[in-house]
């Protein structure tokens, strides 16, 4: 891999773990007003697989949309005020944090319905195979989404018509406070989606050189013609399912498995390697660091001196 | 209104014509449904679509109601506009996430970015024993959901007309059929036209009371009302509402400031139907205009029974209206009025009442 | 109703003591849902079941809407009685074909030989940005469905009573509880009472106007109902009508009777709600009774925005409900006049209006 | 396996190809008026699966429910009767062909909304194993409804919650007239289910042996307590999807196709291979023959002699 990709990524990565620690530092404000899901802990997945795409393919998300919407490329100072619920904001405020859109990247929506933007993702590779378009169609989804009837529908529909498509499952482990055993008997989730008759594959997603290797395949293969792809993530959810802070008072998972869970961080893991071979240095890292706070100061800055949205404009555009 | 040529064909032919129309208009039309490109080709209403624009254009589809629903939003969103058919409205509940939470708010909810023109033609079943599960008329379902608009077609003429408008909308259309319309033939251009949605039209004329119907029961009222004048000489005024949502307040007030009667009547189970809604809102906005009590008919609040012998009076008919005429305009109605016999003579259906009514073949 | 001691409790807290004592008179009754047996308890109305009642009658459940509400079906068929939760009523969406085609009309399409007692807990939610697709009112959608009952108790006494009585019941229930009354407190006994299904509530006497409310705006209505008589000496009889379906016209009728005006204050989307229904029902059966026009006040008929600054002013509150009445009654309302600058103050808020309104935090 | 038991298979099948060719033969008489999906050819399915359950399994089916009804013991003048909309029917006329139950023998109830009874058997296991009872549960549904997701959802629930299921999937290569290749991609249909963590097997469901001995090695691991059993079983439908007649006319398959469909009879060949092995010989047959047309005539006597329902009686039994 270029020096340049790791610095890209391990860039990726950094920027959205900081992002998301500013909203968790201001959300105590109350005036970000909305729920907000933050993917702390899991940031490789986002951002190993958006290395693998090329700028006009095209990405659904979920409720957990932060890292997606980033990694892609998606503008942070409209993600910022849409969470000050500002006109500004890439949904004018109409959506929050749980809708995130930024079409001139390819990011072509997030909601929170589980599993919702599941079939959009499928329907937006069958637009791309009906028109022989070269683009490939990803969509990330969590474990608990995978319970859903629709993820059958869609794995059918798309190894049906051979749709050039990513299923992206980022199993980290928790539906809310639920625990996949008690969703989910004990067989691989990948595993079906192969008896659909797709390509699956299981990965470590918290080790970002074995996500981007992963998906790069996956891409290549959807690229080709070789049909939908699926894609099985393993990571850990550092903080609480929805808001802020840490949950370990909620003592549905032990501290323990909390401890190991933040070991296996993957930001400082990449950049262990990464200076040991010495292909990155603390003066890179700080480097960083002070670019990407003055980005969410400026950020942060722009939406709240931004416009506020009027009741009024609220009923218009309801209809196209 | 374009010129019209005379032909007349069926409301089935007049769909398929809107869609192959369509189709050859816009390259981004596509049509998916369980069964469209079959023998049967859903009521013939998509015969030789798929020979004629091929199987990247034409599809059948997996049972997957939920989930091809949500392929044919995220193709619109991608640029397509699809165009997916249930055989039964009674499917379309498996969809209804999809319809609700994505296809009726992405437009509002992503700020006008980005918007869901689809089409969702959904038929309404009736007779034959099509039972509890096959003949729902769920219209009112839909058409409280901002964010869709929800369309019943009558007549042939509009059939072809409102679809290729549905097709043309860049929202979400819920194109609601009923099935006893498509044998029905209309006067039908050949030529490419609109007809506008959420606009109602008057069937037939009249100022003594009016009439606002929905869908099959625009044909059942128009039955009653050309007996009505026949025999007794009353004229109804008989609109045929057409579109659901938007719903034509304006055209009931216009007409009810003339007659100062109202009667609904709806395919649906009574309460919650959209005659309701519509009763309620002539009365929020025209208080005092009506000299009697709103009457409102439709199918009574319980699943339809598959036994012929339960489902006889099931639907209300053309008895039915002509009945709640009378009795608005207080006309005595016992069967010795030799006027009234003659009526009700008129008004008996030939043909089993689980058939579609041959009172009335067309054209309107 | 039983002698009450005193006891003030949440609506939160009867619905769980509901669950609990209905799970501890029979042994049929088991709960299942998304976060049932979690730290957070489905907002604290499901805590310490699974403790209390162990893992065979206490259940989470995989995400699947549709699948595990037939499984309910399918266990109470078998004689269970199952207690499902969606913590939002957007989620119940999913749910639909199994809710409308199967608990509907089980009971109905053999020939009563078997019947489907399952309640269905769903939250409506409301504030802090749940925006379009988790604060949707979809009361309308599941009330115009023949075979399901659908309540919405305001009272922490109605919650626990009619949530009894729910369970208790042969048929499927749909229950639905808006988030915003899961903190506000009642007397509620601590034994086992029922309160029937089907029947509207005085909350607040007058004679002035009939407002007849739904779920959390019975709370709003009686915030305004006791402004207005306090500073105007204003009596407006404030009707929670308690359940949708069935729909208890004949309280409203009672009541409208004696005032001769209606106003009803619906959760929902304005379009197409159990506003309009009842409204259309009302003249329908009592034409003449209503001196002014029916007024309807629910909400805009667009998804609701998320960011607090759109949605301000989304949702009636007692300032709307107080202008419709003093309009109604022609009565003057600019803010020269020294009483209605003072009702307003009174009416204001305290506290952001995206939180629950602290004006009224029980008793009722 | 025993004589009886050889018999008792053979009469059923025969009894149920017997029933739906009388109820061909009369529905162009246009007094059973709802529609009609018959199973003939299929036989062998119903009546394998059956002939492995006891008297207090429960079973539940779909549109085409004809022979599953009778082969678990259904009533066959409560079901013509049915057809006929009568009082005497097993739903009064509510229901139809499409709505069949008969609860004293464990039938729970057939409806024709594709998918709609799979979670409810579901369900009915569900209450078994949470009262410990030593009940099977089974659930009759083709390859179409496959394809629907609350099938995704249902095998996720029972494998999960390990229920004494048994999920047969009659495979006869149609959804009304769309081939399986327009449906799903190529892939085996039972491998999905096995994906999901339960023991899944196919099988020629037109050999009734096979399919005895295929449901009895899953009722026996169901009861067990092994968890739910899918059983996927090929087959062919000999009529049109809906309606009395061939539908040769209708050229969605070809005569090639059909005649292969026809040669390979579950009746005719068990039979051939009875007789061969001395088990059955014509004169049993004839016997069976004669029975069964008695039974037939008096089931339709029953039915057109019986009362028929008034319209005030459709207002009735709405709410429990
Ligand atoms: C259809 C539906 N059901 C339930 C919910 C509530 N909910 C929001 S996020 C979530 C957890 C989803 O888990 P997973 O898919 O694993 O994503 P994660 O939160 O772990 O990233 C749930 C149950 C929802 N939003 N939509
Ligand atoms: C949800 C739903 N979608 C569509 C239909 C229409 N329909 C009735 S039977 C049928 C075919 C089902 O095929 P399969 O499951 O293979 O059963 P088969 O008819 O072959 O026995 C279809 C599509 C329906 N009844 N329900
Ligand atoms: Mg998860
Ligand atoms: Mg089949």
């Amino acid at each position: 891999m270029k020096k340049e990709n790791h610095f890209a990524l391990f860039r990726s990565m950094l920027r959205i773990r900081r992002v998301e620690e500013a909203l968790a530092d201001r959300y105590a404000e109350q005036e970000m007003r909305c729920p907000m899901h933050l993917c702390i802990g899991q940031e490789a997945i986002a951002v190993g697989v958006c290395a693998a795409l090329s700028a006009n393919d095209v990405m659904f998300s979920n409720h957990r949309a932060h890292g997606h919407y980033l990694a892609k490329g998606g503008n942070l100072n409209a993600m910022i005020a849409e969470l000050y619920g500002r006109s500004t904001g890439c949904c004018g405020g109409r959506g929050g944090s749980m809708h995130l859109i930024d079409l001139d990247v390819g990011f072509m929506g997030a909601t929170p319905i589980v599993g919702g933007t599941v079939p959009l993702a499928v329907g937006s590779a069958w637009a791309s195979s009906l028109r022989d378009e070269n683009r490939v169609s990803v969509v990330f989804f969590g474990d608990g989404c995978f319970e859903e009837g629709v993820i059958h529908e869609s794995l059918n529909f798309a190894a049906l018509h051979k749709l050039p498509i990513i299923f992206v499952c980022e199993n980290n482990g928790f539906s809310v406070y639920t625990r996949l055993t008690e969703r989910q008997p004990n067989r691989p989730i990948y595993r079906i989606a192969e008896a659909h008759g797709m390509t699956a594959t299981i990965g470590d997603g918290n080790d970002i050189e074995e996500v981007l290797s992963i998906a790069k395949a996956a891409v290549d293969n959807a690229r080709q013609g070789n049909g939908p792809q699926f894609i099985e993530l393993s990571t850990y959810r550092w903080r609480e399912h929805c808001g802020p802070d840490f949950d370990d008072g909620l003592n549905y998972r032990s501290m323990l498995e909390i401890e190991n869970g933040l070991k296996d961080n993957p930001i400082d893991k990449f950049a262990m390697r990464l200076k040991e071979s010495n292909l990155l240095s603390q003066s890179d890292i700080d480097g960083y660091e002070a670019e990407i706070q003055k980005e969410i100061t400026d950020a942060f800055q722009f939406a709240l001196s931004s416009a506020k949205p009027s009741t009024k404009d609220s009923g218009e555009r309801i209809y196209a | 209104m374009p010129d019209l040529e005379k032909r007349d064909i069926t409301y089935a032919q007049a769909v398929r014509e809107a869609i192959d129309q369509s189709m050859g208009q816009d390259a981004r039309v596509i049509v998916i449904g369980e069964g469209v490109p079959d023998p049967k080709a859903i009521f013939n209403t998509t015969a030789e679509l798929s020979e004629k624009y091929g199987q990247r254009r034409v599809f059948d589809m997996p049972l997957s109601e939920n989930g091809v629903t949500g392929v044919c939003i995220g193709a619109a969103l991608s640029g397509m506009r699809p165009v997916m058919i249930h055989q039964r409205i009674d499917f379309a509940l498996l969809a209804m996430d999809q319809l609700v939470n994505n296809a009726a708010k992405w437009h509002y909810m992503f700020d006008g970015k980005a918007s869901v023109p689809i089409v969702v033609r959904v038929i309404v079943g009736r007779g034959w024993g099509q039972g509890p599960q096959h003949s729902q008329s769920l219209q009112a379902m839909f058409s409280l959901v901002p964010g869709l608009k929800v369309i019943m077609p009558t007549t042939a003429y509009d059939a072809k007309g409102m679809l290729i408008s549905a097709i043309e909308d860049n929202n979400p259309v819920i194109f609601i059929e009923h099935r006893w319309l498509h044998q029905i033939k209309d006067n039908v251009p050949e030529e490419y036209y609109r007809v506008p949605l959420g606009q109602a039209k008057v069937l037939h004329e009249g100022d003594a009371v009016t009439v606002a119907a929905f869908s099959y029961m625009a044909v059942e009222s128009l039955i009653a009302a050309k007996a009505l004048m026949s025999i007794m000489g009353i004229g109804i005024e008989v609109l045929d509402m057409r579109s659901v949502n938007p719903l034509d307040v304006t055209s009931v007030l216009n007409s009810v400031q003339k007659t100062g009667r109202l009667i609904v009547v709806d395919t649906a189970y009574r309460t919650g139907s959209i005659a309701g809604e519509l009763i309620s809102q002539v009365v929020e906005k025209a208080f005092g205009v009506l000299k009697t009590r709103p009457v409102r008919i439709a199918s009574p609040d319980h699943p339809t029974p598959t036994s012929h012998f339960m489902a006889e009076h099931y639907y209300p008919g053309p008895q039915t209206i002509a009945d709640a005429v009378l009795d608005m305009l207080g006309i005595d109605s016992n069967t010795e009025t030799e006027t009234y016999r003659e009526l009700c003579e008129t008004l008996l259906r030939d043909g089993p009442h689980d058939t579609p009514n041959r009172g009335f073949t067309g054209p309107f």
